[in-house]
């Protein structure tokens, strides 16, 4: 949509209603902390995406090539914890629920703010102590620290334990303020089943932060305990069960699958609302099936433990609450797609992100459920096919949806459009890069080679060279996207308050938002996405304020 | 006002719950320890978690005042036990299913390596 | 008097994106319990390994928990957990009052059976550092010597050590005792000093003139320590 | 049409009775999977032609779904994903459950190799050879850290954890060599544990078997030519076992009691049984012990002893009796370890 010729950019925000490099460090603005957290997030997503591009590049020959065995573990332990705890899970909620949850419930800010800013602290201490371990101490055990060998292992896997639990702590409190936040702000009128998707999604998220993340900070202490004490806990030779580790590491880990995939799902469902001009297709249900995924997918952390000497008994329990978690997840794309019928699709980059977003949830939900089909599983079990899997869904679907969401909300963070021609192309490079990066990968798992291999037999060979040129036109989508949005930020023309004729709630207010991010407190009258008839009166005055 | 209710009671409704919680204190002890020989083998944990969960709940319900909080607080209360239940199930169950082949110290090993 | 307008002011603050200091106060308290369900799964995992070892030695986790732990010492500490329960609940039942230097009389009470706490934990610790009753590597004790001795006061127990295979897994009992007792202690030791800062600010008087929320979460957090006391005690010390 | 539809895949060649189950799951998941995707993404560019936006500020009418419509959405994947749990597990089972006349072999996982073992029969490292046509039973420990031993022409894997026996077990279904792979991460070398199984004819086998066994009794005998040292070589293997098997968890070898009876004067000892019967701790008994300790168990003693049965050859048992037999009843110095 081109912006309105009456658009004009707003005198006061909450970039200017403050200044000063103070202002930002201290601030308890929900927006600036969101705006921080991008920029971390951003980092980690650079780094991470750099140590994968010299993955690939030392996996296009079967012998070893640019680095030594050793380098190599340590690279992708790198790239998995970068991108697991420093990216993945914090990146949507962190970024655009921060910022986007207090104004979709119309409220100035999250319940604790002080509380948001300690959050954000933590998790740039964790992050900086955490690359610090892994570089310094040389990790790699892979981002999954199995023991026996991280903890019979040479290298310093302690502190990577204390740092991954500072970063948990920050996810904790995080959720936390969430869920309050959730429970108490919203403004007169906006009852449970009016809430935008995007809201109910981080609440189901934050339930999986608040009660996942302290058992993987448990297990860091017990890991850490093995290793400094020799408590013995899970060192057979003194009885204990290594794969007691298994289940408690995936007790909160497979759970964290879904504190990255929910929010995405929460913005494709946003970006389909305003985009097809429609309320989502089967809302309630829609709603149902998050909080489902929430809590199901505690239970099912067991599918990691197929062929890791698990009973058969817990191994079907295990099975059938997988399925059920692809049910819910079938429900949701079935009410995408019918969110189309009688709408008034427009197509646009942010559109397109969420149809490539479901392509990939598609894809590597169905790859999912034959994983969790126990009897596939054990043929698929810790090889290519796997890592293709995750991130199809982690990152095809995730980081869709993160780019979603960049573009939806843009214009809203910073008042400014992108060029929708570059934004396009950039696109369409991430897609074409992605498949060709993780389709021969599947191949290659179907052929059996295993994962965390650094070098491997000649016959794999052709299709990593396939592996490895999709991952440099992925990167260079990255890098286009990028520099498409930091042109934007500087050059672009200004967006108005509401290029997209978007009915949700967040839109209300001036783009950029005001520091308390309503003129006017809000009043519900009606559900988000209510695109019948003419757009209810809003009580928006529009009047630029000074500081108050 | 929403803890209007727990104002109703005064410390000495308090002091009654404190002694009925030492009550349970003995009361478990006794049973797992003097009367222990009554109890059958398969009860004593059952009996134990009981009262530990019956004096819990005693102390969540009226020293914590759960009785007054919003409904909510009592139910994230009640889902972090079910989670932290569901847990121990599933992984104490996966013990008690494995092939008992698996660990020699595991109960039942010595029926399938034991004798020919 | 004057100050009595001062104090309504401040009995009724509140930060400026709740509607008022009741909202703000169900938001703080829903916020700590959220953060005692975080907690919970924090020790739930120790209690599930300790299930779990339970299951695969248990006659040696048995015959540990009957000989070697004194049952006498962990009964104690329950009270002396259980009464300490009680005194926060009373130092917040009187900051419902604006009685604040009650609340400090209390929360010294509850400071000093933490104290208590603490000292008969340290006798119980000093003494399993003395017999080797240690952790994985460090564990020293000669078991079989050990059930030698311990005949007569296992078959006064109802145990027939003939019967039980006492042997593996002992050195796991002695880790998860001093993780869970120890990150419990580390909880009290919190405690305390989050009891004690509350301390201060009501002798200073402050919970005359404030609402009493922080008061009210530093005793959840307090009843906490208690509740996870609550299913360590059977558990370590009579199962 | 499987088989193009197996080199579609890229799937490795079926060399087991359980690759078949896999493989035809598989097709049927994968078809199923590829079709519903098809379809979504007809429809979907079906509505975004139909549905295309005509006016900026558009209305839409709400469109609320029958109860008819949610319920088919949710029953059509429920149905379909836990039939596929259905056969997935049964076929699983099947594959936990080996048959009871399996040949067995112990695979050892080790930094970075896997040592296979046949009860009564010869190691190697790195190469498994096995019968056509006959089921197989592969037990799995590790030595050090967790392997996972991982077959794809079979498409079999089970992880190998150290102190603990895990088991696989194949029909293979035809001749020939296949890959053997590492598929749990084990470290520096991961990548190069390799190894191969090769599947022999069910005779050839048997006569590799014998030759193999015959030529490691041979290498033994001429590696200790005088009988005496034969007999050495035995009290060190019983030494190496010893550690190997962990029996120092509860046997002392320096007189001091322990778990179990020590074994410093042990043989041919006089020794009380729980029944009160006394015995001779002769070579009969002592091999008795190991395979069936609690038949006749000295009273004293508190622990039961795990069997040992299957996890000790004949030959390795002699070879403990001998080290046993070694250790003289004089008292050792103050201090010498267990």
């Amino acid at each position: 949509m081109s912006p309105a010729e009456s658009a004009h950019f707003p005198r006061w925000h909450f970039f200017n209603q403050t200044t000063g490099v103070m202002s930002w460090l201290t601030t308890l603005d929900h927006k600036r902390i969101a705006l921080m957290y991008f920029g971390a997030v951003v980092s980690a997503l650079i780094l991470g995406g750099l140590l994968a591009l010299g993955i690939r590049l030392e996996l296009f020959n079967p012998e070893p090539s640019l680095v030594d065995a050793q380098t190599y573990n340590r690279l992708f332990t790198l790239h998995g914890m970068v991108m697991v705890f420093l990216f993945m899970v914090p990146a949507i909620p962190a970024v655009f629920g921060n910022f986007f949850l207090p104004m979709m419930l119309g409220a100035k800010d999250v319940a604790f703010p002080r509380l948001n800013l300690a959050s954000f602290y933590i998790y740039v201490t964790g992050a900086l102590f955490t690359l610090w371990a892994i570089v310094h101490g040389g990790v790699d055990t892979g981002w999954t620290f199995y023991v026996p060998y991280s903890t019979t292992s040479v290298v310093a896997v302690a502190p990577v334990m204390l740092g991954i639990f500072i970063v948990g702590l920050s996810s904790i409190l995080t959720g936390l303020n969430f869920i309050v936040t959730t429970h108490t702000l919203r403004a007169p009128g906006l009852n449970w089943g009016r809430l935008p998707l995007f809201v109910w999604n981080l609440y189901g998220t934050s339930i999986i932060s608040v009660l996942a993340t302290p058992v993987i900070g448990i297990v860091a202490l017990l890991v850490a305990a093995e290793i400094i004490f020799g408590f013995g806990l899970f060192d057979p030779a003194r009885g204990g069960d290594p794969v007691l580790f298994q289940h408690l590491f995936w007790f909160y880990s497979h759970p964290v699958v879904y504190v990255m995939v929910l929010p995405a799902m929460g913005v494709v469902s946003e970006v389909f609302a305003t985009f097809c001009r429609r309320q989502i297709f089967g809302y309630k249900m829609l709603a149902v099936a998050t909080l489902g995924i929430a809590l199901v997918g505690f239970f099912v952390w067991g599918h990691h433990l197929f062929v890791a000497g698990q009973s058969t008994f817990d191994a079907g329990i295990f099975g059938v609450l997988s399925m059920l978690v692809g049910v819910f997840t079938a429900i949701k794309v079935f009410n995408w797609v019918m969110t189309l019928y009688k709408g008034a699709v427009d197509f646009t980059v942010p559109f397109a992100l969420a149809c490539f977003f479901l392509y990939f949830l598609i894809f590597g939900g169905m790859t999912g459920i034959a994983l969790a089909v126990i009897s596939l599983d054990v043929h698929w079990h810790d090889t290519y096919y796997v890592v293709a899997h995750f991130h199809f869904v982690m990152v095809g679907s995730v980081m869709m949806a993160f780019l979603a969401a960049v573009h939806y909300w843009f214009p809203k963070m910073f008042g400014r459009m992108y060029s929708e021609r570059v934004a396009l192309s950039a696109v369409a490079f991430i897609f074409i890069g992605f498949n060709l990066t993780f389709v021969p990968q599947f191949l290659l798992g179907n052929m059996g080679m295993p994962r965390r291999y650094h070098q491997y037999l000649p016959m794999f060979q052709s299709l990593n060279v396939a592996s490895t040129m999709g991952a440099f036109i992925l990167g260079l989508g990255m890098f286009l996207s990028l520099f498409a949005l930091l042109w934007a930020l500087k050059w672009g023309a200004v967006a108005g308050d509401n290029p997209f004729h978007s009915r949700g709630y967040e839109w209300n207010t001036a783009s950029p938002p005001v520091q308390h991010n309503f003129h006017t407190p809000q009043v519900i009258v009606d559900g988000p996405h209510n695109y019948e008839g003419p757009p209810a009166a809003q009580p928006t005055a529009k009047v630029a304020h000074g500081v108050e | 006002m929403n803890h209007a209710h727990a104002q109703h009671h005064g410390l000495g409704f308090f002091f009654g719950i404190l002694l009925s919680l030492l009550a349970l204190t003995g009361l478990t002890y006794v049973t797992a320890r003097v009367w222990s020989n009554y109890v059958p083998d398969v009860l004593h944990v059952p009996l134990a978690l009981t009262i530990a969960l019956v004096k819990a709940g005693l102390v969540a319900w009226f020293f914590m005042h759960l009785n007054a909080h919003a409904p909510v607080n009592r139910a994230y209360f009640v889902l972090a036990l079910c989670f932290v239940a569901l847990m121990m199930t599933l992984i104490v169950g996966d013990a008690m299913t494995r092939l008992p082949t698996a660990e020699p110290n595991f109960p039942g090993y010595q029926e399938v390596r034991g004798a020919p | 008097m004057a100050s009595n307008e001062a104090a309504a002011v401040e009995l009724t603050a509140h930060a400026d994106h709740f509607v008022d200091a009741a909202h703000e106060r169900r938001a703080a308290q829903f916020g700590m319990w959220l953060f005692l369900a975080n907690e919970i799964l924090l020790f739930g995992p120790l209690f599930t390994a300790f299930a779990l070892y339970r299951y695969l030695y248990r006659d040696t986790f048995a015959y540990l928990s009957a000989v070697h732990l004194d049952w006498k010492l962990g009964t104690v500490n329950t009270v002396v957990l259980l009464v300490s329960s009680f005194t926060v609940v009373v130092a917040g039942w009187a900051a419902r009052c604006r009685r604040s230097i009650w609340v400090g009389h209390a929360l010294i009470a509850t400071i000093v059976l933490a104290g208590g706490f603490l000292v008969v934990k340290y006798f119980e610790y000093t003494h399993k550092f003395h017999e080797g009753l240690l952790p994985g590597k460090y564990f020293t004790l000669d078991l079989a010597h050990d059930v030698a001795l311990h005949m007569e006061s296992l078959r006064e127990m109802g145990l027939n050590p003939a019967q039980m295979r006492i042997g593996p897994g002992a050195s796991m009992f002695f880790a998860l005792y001093f993780l869970i007792t120890g990150l419990h202690g580390l909880h009290v030791v919190i405690g305390m000093g989050v009891l004690g800062w509350m301390a201060v600010r009501a002798y200073r008087g402050e919970f005359a003139v404030r609402n009493d929320t922080p008061v009210e979460l530093s005793g959840l957090y307090w009843h906490l320590v208690d509740l996870i006391w609550i299913f360590v005690y059977p558990t370590l010390y009579l199962l | 049409m499987t088989q193009w539809l197996r080199e579609l895949l890229f799937l490795p060649e079926r060399a087991s009775t359980f690759a078949d189950r896999v493989d035809a799951l598989h097709y049927q998941v994968f078809l199923t999977t590829m079709g519903v995707w098809a379809v979504i993404t007809l429809v979907m560019g079906y509505f975004f032609v139909r549905f295309r936006r005509k006016r900026v500020e558009q209305s839409t009418e709400p469109f609320h779904p029958p109860l008819s419509m949610e319920v088919f959405f949710v029953a059509v994947p429920l149905v379909v994903f836990l039939g596929w749990f259905t056969i997935g597990f049964r076929d699983f089972t099947w594959y936990r459950n080996p048959p009871p006349d399996a040949i067995d072999v112990y695979a050892t996982g080790k930094k970075w190799m896997w040592k296979f073992t046949y009860p009564e029969g010869p190691n190697a490292i790195d190469t498994l050879h096995v019968p056509v046509g006959r089921p197989v039973r592969v037990l799995i420990t590790s030595r050090d850290v967790i392997h996972s031993f991982f077959v794809p022409a079979f498409r079999v894997k089970q992880d190998a954890i150290p102190g603990r026996y895990t088991e696989t077990w194949f029909i293979a279904t035809r001749t020939g060599v296949f890959d053997v792979f590492c598929a749990e991460y084990c470290g520096l070398s991961h990548s190069r544990m390799l190894g191969k199984v090769v599947v022999m004819p069910v005779e050839e086998f048997e006569d590799w078997r014998a030759a193999e066994r015959e030529q490691s009794f041979a290498a033994r005998l001429d590696a200790d030519p005088t009988r005496d040292e034969a007999r050495a070589t035995l009290v060190t293997q019983g030494e190496r076992l010893a550690l190997e098997k962990g029996c120092g968890r509860c046997h002392t070898v320096d007189g001091t009691p322990h778990l179990g009876p020590t074994w410093r004067g042990l043989y041919r000892s006089m020794q009380t049984l729980t029944t009160g019967e006394n015995v001779v701790a002769d070579e009969a008994y002592l091999t008795r012990s190991m395979m069936n300790p609690g038949a006749q168990k000295v009273a004293g003693y508190f622990t039961d002893m795990p069997s040992y049965f299957g996890l000790l050859t004949n030959a390795e048992a002699a070879a403990l009796v001998e080290y046993i037999k070694s250790l003289k009843g004089e008292e050792p110095a103050p201090g010498a370890m267990r």
